[in-house]
């Protein structure tokens, strides 16, 4: 924390940053976003277990942007959110600088190979109680799987807080707001709330970086990031693929193999 | 007394190889059913899944997808494209409880029109025997646009 | 060196008329570390005539031998009996590529196929020890010889999978292993008419003769085989083929096996070498022409 | 609001004679937008397209659909109907109510009710069409021939005889091809080379053909009409200004023994050479593989004795870019190795020889200047077996297909034996003799009746050696199949025609699409033999599919021609069924963010990066753009794209939406 | 392999037959003749193998008739040469088997082909009674039921001094395991015909 804070200071003063996008006191045990611009209110910063939120989400705000280059406080997820954002000439290396907390450590990483490679030892496999639901899904019938998302889908009032937390979410416009053609109708309504996060996961597949922070934002807790997790594992398993992976263009849905196996076409 | 129950059947078809070989089931006269309705695309890389999202949103009981089959694509790659989405969209069309015998993948080339009469039927056969879809078109009942 | 484990299946006539093969065989094998395990209760095959008289039967009896190799825990199994291997061969291809037939012999046997055993003939399995031959070799064995194949060893391609089905060398190198040089002839494959050995000997005869005048042409000193019916039909059957024959020959037959035994210096007797009909000597002398028109 | 008018044509009875088209007509009038509905027996007879145009103007029509057959079949005409009545031609759709409705299902409700429902699909569309301009793009009046065989050859000498420049590339040092190669011809028996070398001198001299022999194309980049080309011209290792082909380098270079590619390997050549005598160009290549100097270091004794020091041991190769307007290719054919018939000795008997062989041992220019002598003793053979369909029409170890030239060249191969060697005796094994052909089976039976050659109806099972002599076991099948064995002293196999080994990757690289055998695919079986699915890229000759010479000259003259048409507008109009990337006024300008994942999912690699600047030329924004020449219509992007930011035109989202909405 | 015979039809082609159970298309057989080309015994038959064919392709009865009263069908020896040089891939041997065993159900086998009947049974005989084959006990039977009694009168006794011809049945096979298989398979093959 202390060595975060010393960085953020010599960062700042050196002008080698004009923010450090990080973890402050939220409410109670609670953590949130907070920009450090000045030297002085580096001491604001906060690491610590609390800290889950995928930070990468801010880079790629205007407002944020306009402050200049960006160091982040960033855990694994948000480096590989880093490096999907850059293959989708989202992000500039010149624009970034990452402050990575890797178990416990700090390392400030420049470029996107030095992230790549800094990744390259992290183990990225979900979360015990993420993969237990997911199995449990699976095992379950069509029918009881369609009631389980029924139930939980009934529940969504369309807040787009999931979107707006995702940071692979920066479209200006998206297909939900649309409307020549209206694909999703506005209102919140069953079907509509099902093909909502259908959308979402198949745009996601191939692009989630799995930090689970959707599924974290969601102010009626329901588990949507499963939904993108199985699709991006799908593309996994079936493609090698993944997102976040490297910093070069290598999205699963937008190339092919001539011979990718698939079981179901007569 | 009620009709007996006839499935509405959506196909969403490319226009080179699927499309032309259905002309060609009917320039052959090989007859089949008349539930399905075909909407017709350039190719099967333009079949965005929302429209298949849709087509069940409207109430249809079955969907039908075709085109060439690999390496015959006019476009050369569009249906190599098109099988990545359908390999992903249809484990996720599972994950979240939609019936994927009500799904019908297939390849259909302008030289198969007997095939072409085959899948239809085959496919609108098994939708009928599912019955309506009415998991999807009570959600749907619920305040459409 | 670790020894090397294999599914064994005798067939009859290695109990019977090709005693010789099966005691070269084991010698062989043993002086080569490879143990032969039986499989328990094994039966007949059925061999040609089954598959003439009822292809059902055919497919069932070798099944019914694979199964308890399986069941014995053997992952692969060698037939020495190129008529057995054939069978076998056939029989685990038509499974795999039959349902209709998988389900009337499932039927038959009254159990479920899944996975059988990889059948192997004897050139492949020594093939798959030939590194271990030559060190082993005592007295080289210095004829020249016609490797003969006959039919079953190498057809159908697509069911034995074996070698060049119309060239092949296999056999070739296992005697130029052992020091042996071996003719580029043009019978290897030809067939010599296996079973009719006692229906239509005359056939076997006519078939035979071609075998060996090319052989002898282009100065085999004996011919050397991996399959019962093969060497009984040259061996046995010299009679009906020298009177076929301008020039008569009594250039012997061998097991490859026995080839082999050779150069490993076993004793003749273990290698079944005085059950031959045509005495086993080099080089050989041509008889006589005869006489009587 | 739109004013839409519903056209149901009966189409005689095929259509009313299923579907109530009364019923139809009544329906669509009920539908919101639609004006005007009438039924007509025959829609696309000329007084039904005056109908249709009348109505344009009378009812102020702004949409049309004609509910009839496919719109394969009658699309581009209702449209031209539409445009003469004075509506944009793409505001008429069609409802495909025969192929897809009347003629797969029985006359009834649910027919009729199916034809309603296709009409009312279509309607809800057109009401969202857009007028559209067919494209327009500019053309070079340049061509690229690939590949430098006969059918290169005409096809590059018809192109450059209208006035059009040509570039012809050859990857091998010579133009000439295999028929270069060949002793004489069927059914004339004209020496090929007298035929062939007027014309390749004719291509060397042409004004305005550029000739790239010992050279590759590397890559083909654009879309028709606006190419461009990357050529490899590999080093020959030599000046060609200054070389005058004297030839003493050939004659000095110390290495002798490399099998000569032009015979055949009946005869050998030094490691410096000019293919064959009357080469064009007339220079030798250098065969760095085989040459002293290139594989250890020494040597030069060609440097040192060419008299115009013409040698350049140290050239390198050289890539030109060139734009170019059209491309033929004549890439050829390859013949089925004699390795691979195993049960005619794996190629391993001297004497089992493959047609090409027979040709230079025939060949008064061949390395036995045209005496029969076999390969492996030079005896002449007195007994000469043919084996037709080597490979050919054999699903097991060949080609399913028939190579088509083979019955007519084992007769002339017959025949020349026949001339050649006196009382030598000529077997062709067959299995029917196809001599299709304007005087070609006058010429088969002059090999039988004149020249005495047997024919024996029968495949041959196996060929094997014995003292020296080939044994055929066949079968003469018009005998009640009879085993026949015949001891010759040669086999001559009349392999299999089959695709260039490159062909695949080559077709993969210029987006042409091709057959299960690596041949390429032309556009449509019949009617457009000489296209390929890829605009602007024509077809001659073997690349295509098994041919003789006469059909390759004319493929390779009709393929000209195709290309003289693109050049003889001065540009060319498309289809304006391509994808867009919307506009938007600042501060938006576009919905798309430029994620550039639609690039990587378009085949033609039409969607190129724009920057948006400002006065100041800042760049503000970078988005998508797609190129309307090179995007052919499919539509992968528009699906790929998050923001729908892509849509494409003729089958836009709102319209593909509309047709949803009618389910 | 699509079928371009009237299976459903009451009394389906010998064709139709070899297509369903053996699995076998003679339609795919275009009469080269490479199969007699190369076929060892050729000789001894009386109708060509690719004949054998031929007369299946017309599919009618007489032209049947004559396959299956054909010496060749006995002659063939099942040496697979032909199928592994067919073209087309016509599975012939297979298709032999089929009308040998066609032959003997109809009752028509060629007379001259008598011994090899014999032969086959004798040998089949034997292993149903004692699971594997008992050789002298086959040849036993074969001669006692062909009537040549001298033939191989020559070799037989050297066979048994060389220790080749076992005097007894050899032990070690489940004999009722075997018999059961034997009589299960007819019974399968009569469920399969009905």
């Amino acid at each position: 924390m202390e060595a975060l804070q010393a960085k953020a200071r010599e960062l700042l003063a050196a002008g080698t940053v004009k923010v450090v996008i990080g973890y402050g006191k939220g409410t109670g045990d609670t953590r949130r976003p907070i920009f450090v611009r000045a030297v002085e209110r580096a001491g604001d910063l906060v690491v610590d277990a609390a800290c889950t939120q995928n930070l990468a989400t801010y880079l790629t705000k205007a407002e944020v942007r306009a402050l200049g280059r960006m160091a982040i406080v960033a855990l694994p997820s948000t480096l590989r959110s880093i490096l999907q954002l850059a293959a989708e000439k989202q992000l500039r290396e010149e624009n970034v600088l990452a402050l990575a907390v890797i178990d416990g450590g700090l390392r400030e990483l420049a470029t996107f190979d030095a992230i790549e490679e800094a990744l390259a030892t992290v183990p990225d496999a979900l979360s015990d109680a993420d993969q237990k639901l997911i199995d449990k899904l699976t095992a379950m019938s069509v029918t009881e799987r369609r009631a389980f998302w029924a139930e939980e889908l009934g529940r969504c009032v369309k807040c787009y807080a999931c979107r707006s937390s995702c940071p692979m979410c920066y479209c200006e416009r998206c297909t939900m707001d649309c409307n020549r053609p209206q694909w999703i109708p506005v209102a919140s309504h069953a079907i509509g709330n099902l093909e909502y996060h259908m959308v979402r996961a198949m745009h996601l597949a191939g692009r989630c970086v799995e930090c689970g922070t959707c599924g974290k934002a969601c102010p009626v807790g329901i588990p949507v990031h499963l939904l993108t997790f199985f699709a991006e594992q799908s593309v996994r398993r079936q493609f090698g693929q993944k997102g976040g992976a490297s910093a070069k263009l290598d999205y699963a849905m937008s190339t092919f193999k001539p011979d990718d196996k698939e079981t179901f076409i007569r | 007394m009620v009709d007996p129950f006839e499935p509405k059947m959506t196909a969403f078809v490319c226009n080179w190889c699927t499309y032309a070989g259905a002309d060609l089931t009917g320039t052959s006269r090989i007859k089949y059913q008349s539930n399905v309705r075909v909407i017709r695309l350039p190719c099967t890389g333009r079949i965005d899944f929302m429209m298949v999202l849709k087509a069940f949103s409207r109430g249809s009981d079955g969907v039908i997808i075709s085109g060439c089959h690999p390496n015959d694509c006019h476009y050369t790659s569009g249906n190599y494209h098109a099988r990545r989405r359908w390999m992903v969209f249809r484990d996720l069309l599972d994950f979240v409880g939609i019936d994927l015998r009500r799904v019908t993948f297939s390849w259909v080339s302008a030289a198969e029109g007997a095939k072409w009469a085959e899948l239809v039927n085959e496919a609108t056969n098994n939708v009928r025997a599912l019955g309506p879809y009415k998991e999807i078109q009570q959600l749907a009942a619920v305040g459409i646009d | 060196m670790t020894d090397l484990k294999v599914g064994y299946y005798p067939g009859c006539s290695l109990q019977g008329s090709s005693r010789d093969f099966a005691e070269s065989l084991h010698a062989v094998a043993k002086a080569l570390s490879i143990e032969l395990v039986e499989i328990p209760e094994w039966n007949c095959c059925g061999a040609s005539s089954g598959h003439m008289l009822d292809h059902l039967l055919s497919v069932a009896l070798p099944v019914n031998v694979l199964l308890k190799a399986r069941k014995a825990g053997l992952p692969q199994v060698m037939a020495p009996c190129a008529s057995c291997y054939n069978r076998l061969a056939t029989a685990s291809h038509e499974i795999a590529t039959s349902p209709a037939t998988k389900a009337q012999v499932e039927s038959v046997l009254q159990t479920s196929i899944d996975k059988l055993p990889r059948v192997l003939n004897v050139i492949e399995l020594l093939a798959q020890v030939s590194d271990r031959i030559a060190p082993k070799v005592t007295k080289k064995f210095e004829q020249t010889v016609a490797c003969y194949y006959g039919c079953l060893l190498v057809r159908p391609a697509k069911v034995t999978g074996f070698d060049r089905t119309e060239d092949p060398v296999e056999m070739d190198k296992l005697v130029a292993a052992v020091g042996g040089k071996t003719i580029d002839w043009s019978f290897k494959t030809e067939c010599c008419g296996a079973s009719f050995s006692i229906s239509r000997s005359s056939v076997v005869g006519r078939l035979g003769a071609k075998i060996m005048q090319d052989a002898v042409k282009r100065q085999a000193e004996a011919v050397v085989v991996a399959c019962p019916m093969c060497h009984s039909n040259l061996d046995l059957r010299r009679g009906e083929i020298n009177q076929q024959l301008e020039h008569k020959t009594d250039i012997p037959v061998l097991f490859i096996t026995q080839v082999i035994g050779l150069a490993l210096g076993l004793p003749k007797k273990q290698l079944g070498l005085g059950r031959h009909f045509v005495p086993v000597k080099f080089p050989a002398k041509p008889l006589a022409p005869p006489t009587v028109p | 609001m739109s004013r839409i008018g519903v056209f149901i044509c009966h189409c005689g009875e095929n259509i009313a004679g299923t579907v109530d088209v009364a019923a139809v007509t009544q329906a669509a009038l009920d539908m919101t937008g639609v004006v005007h509905a009438v039924d007509y027996k025959y829609m696309c007879s000329d007084p039904g397209q005056t109908m249709l145009k009348d109505a344009i103007v009378e009812k102020k029509l702004d949409g049309v659909v004609v509910a009839a057959c496919s719109p394969r079949m009658h699309e581009p005409t209702f449209r031209r109907t539409a445009e003469e009545g004075g509506i944009n031609p793409y505001q008429c759709e069609m409802a495909n109510i025969r192929e897809h409705c009347s003629w797969v299902h029985e006359k009834g409700t649910p027919t009729t009710a199916k034809a309603i429902d296709l009409v009312r699909f279509q309607v809800e569309k057109v009401k969202r069409n857009h007028p559209l301009v067919p494209i327009r793009v500019p053309v070079t009046k340049k061509a690229l021939v690939l590949g430098g065989g006969i059918a290169g050859i005409q096809a590059a000498l018809d192109i450059a005889n209208t006035g059009s420049p040509v570039l012809l590339v050859e990857k091998s040092p010579s133009i000439g091809g295999h028929m270069s190669q060949l002793s004489e011809t069927f059914p004339t028996l004209d020496c090929s080379q007298c035929i062939l070398t007027p014309r390749m001198v004719e291509v060397a001299r042409h004004p305005n053909i550029t000739l790239y022999t010992y050279s590759e194309l590397e890559k083909l980049d654009g879309f028709i009409g606006n190419f461009k080309a990357t050529i490899r011209r590999k080093a020959r290792k030599i000046d060609e200004k200054l070389c005058n082909g004297c030839g003493v380098c050939q004659q000095k270079c110390p290495v002798k023994k490399i099998p000569d590619e032009f015979n055949e390997g009946l005869s050998n050549r030094p490691a410096i050479f000019v293919p064959f005598p009357q080469a064009v160009p007339n220079k030798p290549v250098i065969d760095l593989a085989n040459c002293t100097y290139f594989k250890n270091g020494k040597c030069k004794a060609c440097e040192k004795l060419c008299p115009t020091k013409a040698i350049r041991l140290d050239q390198e190769d050289q890539i030109e870019v060139h734009d170019i307007g059209a491309v033929v290719l004549a890439t050829g054919f390859k013949t089925m190795p004699v390795s691979n018939f195993s049960e005619y000795g794996y190629g391993k008997y001297k004497d089992v020889i493959d047609g090409m062989k027979f040709e230079r041992l025939a060949s008064a220019s061949g390395p036995t200047g045209g005496a029969m002598k076999r390969p492996s003793d030079g005896k002449t053979p007195q007994h000469v077996v043919f084996i037709a369909c080597a490979g050919s029409r054999d699903r097991l170890k060949g080609v399913p297909y028939c190579s088509k030239i083979c019955c007519m060249y084992t007769a002339k191969h017959a025949m020349l034996y026949q001339h050649k060697v006196h009382g030598g005796q000529a077997t062709v094994f067959y299995m029917d003799v196809r001599a299709a052909g304007k005087n070609y089976d006058e010429f088969v039976r002059r090999a039988v009746e004149e020249d005495g050659v047997k024919y024996v109806r029968g495949r041959v099972s196996r060929v094997y050696e014995d003292d020296g002599q080939l044994v055929v076991k066949g079968v003469d099948t018009l005998l009640g199949a009879e085993p026949v064995e015949i001891r010759a002293d040669m086999v001559v196999l009349a392999t299999a025609v089959q695709a260039q080994n490159d062909a695949e990757e080559l077709a993969q690289r210029l987006h042409v699409s091709y057959d299960p055998y690596k041949f390429f695919a032309e556009a449509h079986p019949k009617l457009r033999p000489v296209e390929t699915n890829t605009a602007g890229i024509f077809l001659a000759g073997t690349c295509q599919a098994p041919r003789d010479i006469p059909e390759t000259v004319a493929q390779a003259s009709g393929a000209a021609v195709k290309v003289a048409g693109l050049f003889s507008q001065p540009e060319l109009t498309r289809e304006p069924i391509i994808a867009v990337v919307d506009r938007q006024p600042p501060p938006v300008f576009s919905h798309c963010v430029g994620c550039f994942l639609c690039k990587s999912a378009c085949p033609y690699q039409a969607i190129e990066e724009e920057s948006i600047k400002n006065r100041n030329g800042d760049v503000l924004k970078v988005v998508a753009k797609v190129n309307p020449g090179l995007c052919q219509g499919c539509g992968t992007c528009v699906s790929t794209c998050r923001t729908k930011a892509i849509d494409l035109q003729g089958f836009s989202n709102e319209q593909v939406f509309a047709e949803l909405m009618c389910i | 392999m699509s079928s371009h015979h009237e299976s459903s039809s009451a009394h389906p082609s010998l064709a139709a037959r070899l297509e369903k159970e053996g699995e076998v298309s003679v339609a795919d057989c275009y009469q080269c003749g490479k199969c007699t080309a190369g076929c060892p015994a050729a000789e001894e038959m009386d109708v060509a193998p690719s004949q054998v064919l031929r007369l299946l392709q017309t599919e009618t009865p007489t032209h049947e008739d004559r396959a299956l009263k054909s010496l060749s069908i006995w002659m063939c020896i099942g040496c697979e040469t032909c199928v592994t040089r067919c073209p087309q891939e016509v599975d012939l041997p297979r298709a032999m088997d089929f009308l040998r065993q066609e032959a003997l159900a109809r009752n028509v086998a060629n007379q001259d082909a008598s011994d090899v009947v014999v032969f086959h049974k004798a040998f089949l005989n034997s292993v149903e009674r004692a699971g594997r084959l008992f050789e002298l006990g086959m040849v036993g039977e074969y001669k006692l039921r062909t009537g040549h009694f001298f033939k191989d009168l020559g070799i037989a006794p050297t066979m048994f001094f060389k220790g080749k011809l076992g005097l007894f049945p050899h032990g070690g096979a489940n004999k009722r395991e075997v018999a059961n298989i034997f009589a299960r398979a007819r019974a399968v093959k009569k469920e399969s015909k009905v």
